[in-house]
């Protein structure tokens, strides 16, 4: 399931609503992303998450249905937010479901390092020297490559 | 076609989007770019650096050799920045 | 932190009070482990877990301190129940928080797989043709060997 | 000396936990093991395959060859089985 809002959203009940009923499920992996305080050696006072709806749906779907494909899952979702958030708000939500925690525990880390080189948003942050866009970085996409099929 | 502009690329453009009509030899995403780029001294500082640029044509990403037709949804972005830490 | 309990655990609430007024944390990478309805072919009633109280908690003390030695977290949790569960109950639960998503899904990662082949904990399963004690598998000493320095 | 018996061992022996004095040659986790299976048919029974028998003294992992002695706590158990699928 895939969710993009400006609201916020209750980690707890979310899982509970992914797992009930599902007494095959044995394990759930999750992931929340939080805003931080600092970026680099400035304070960041608040950012903007801006995105292209439509696209950001369609890439986030895409991206659960190749975890899907790849790991044998009872059920995942992700939540992103967009629009302006402060240090402590939570950003996303990656929650994955299956009968064995390997699977679990490995589709979440594909799903929340997949999104972040693929879903359309663009982090802008508010500093002590003004407002800038985040740039991306060779790392996510690193991360992102481990999942390659050769 | 409509040009869409987000992040930085839209702050240096100065618009969101735009309706757009190149001439009938632009057929590819390389060749609209290249001639995005003549429509305004914004447009052409704004795209000057291919390498930040990314491109979705309806919706899905794309490549410079791609082809774009009158119809479609042509979005041009920086690198994404989603996700957490 | 290190908790061995019979009551269950809200899972929201135990996130929100381990990282709440952090604003250095940026990725919480969870895991939860639930009871499920099969074992192999067969129907599972309910499971019984039986621990050596006192050992768990110094062994749960000893891998959540490895943990925190190998990756930057900022916080950790760790709750494993012991007594009789019934399947969609939860029998444990793994949180880590840091400012990086990379180590907080590893460290995650590394906690269940390590406490599984660590923690003194039993299961003993109900089924159709009675009670039986679970065994323990090859594939968690594996998953477990994986976190093996060389 | 304390020893513990937990899981199928503890339901094989018969009992949770008993206090024992073994001979004064009995200074290895081995052969305490050895000398519980000389207490009853059933402790023999328990512990006749020490490949599935595991062994903490004093409430960590021990081998075979680890010393043990007469304030020590030992306990006797099958391979864990905790955490989830």
């Amino acid at each position: 399931m895939i969710r993009v809002q400006r609201e916020d959203f209750d980690v707890g009940a979310e899982i509970e609503a992914l797992t009930r009923d599902n007494p095959a499920i044995g394990g759930v992996a999750s992931f929340i992303g939080l805003v931080r305080d600092v970026a680099g050696s400035d304070r960041v006072r608040a950012m903007t998450l801006e995105h292209y709806p439509g696209m950001t749906e369609r890439q986030l779907a895409a991206i659960d249905e190749e975890a899907r494909r790849r790991w044998p899952l009872d059920a995942t979702l992700i939540i992103h937010r967009f629009g302006r958030l402060e240090p402590g708000d939570r950003i996303v939500l990656v929650v994955t479901a299956s009968a064995h925690r390997q699977a679990a525990l490995e589709a979440c880390a594909f799903l929340i390092d997949w999104l972040k080189t693929k879903a359309p948003f663009w982090k802008n942050e508010e500093t002590p020297h003004g407002a800038r866009w985040v740039a991306a970085r060779h790392e996510d996409d690193a991360a992102a490559a481990r999942w390659q099929k050769p | 076609m409509k040009v869409l502009y987000f992040a930085w690329l839209r702050q240096r453009v100065g618009c969101d989007q735009e309706e757009v009509t190149p001439p009938a030899s632009v057929t590819t995403v390389a060749a609209l770019i290249d001639w995005l780029k003549t429509r305004s001294a914004r447009h052409a500082e704004a795209l000057k650096d291919s390498s930040v640029v990314r491109v979705a044509v309806n919706q899905e990403y794309a490549r410079p050799g791609d082809s774009v037709g009158p119809n479609d949804e042509i979005a041009l972005f920086p690198p994404v920045t989603g996700g957490s830490a």
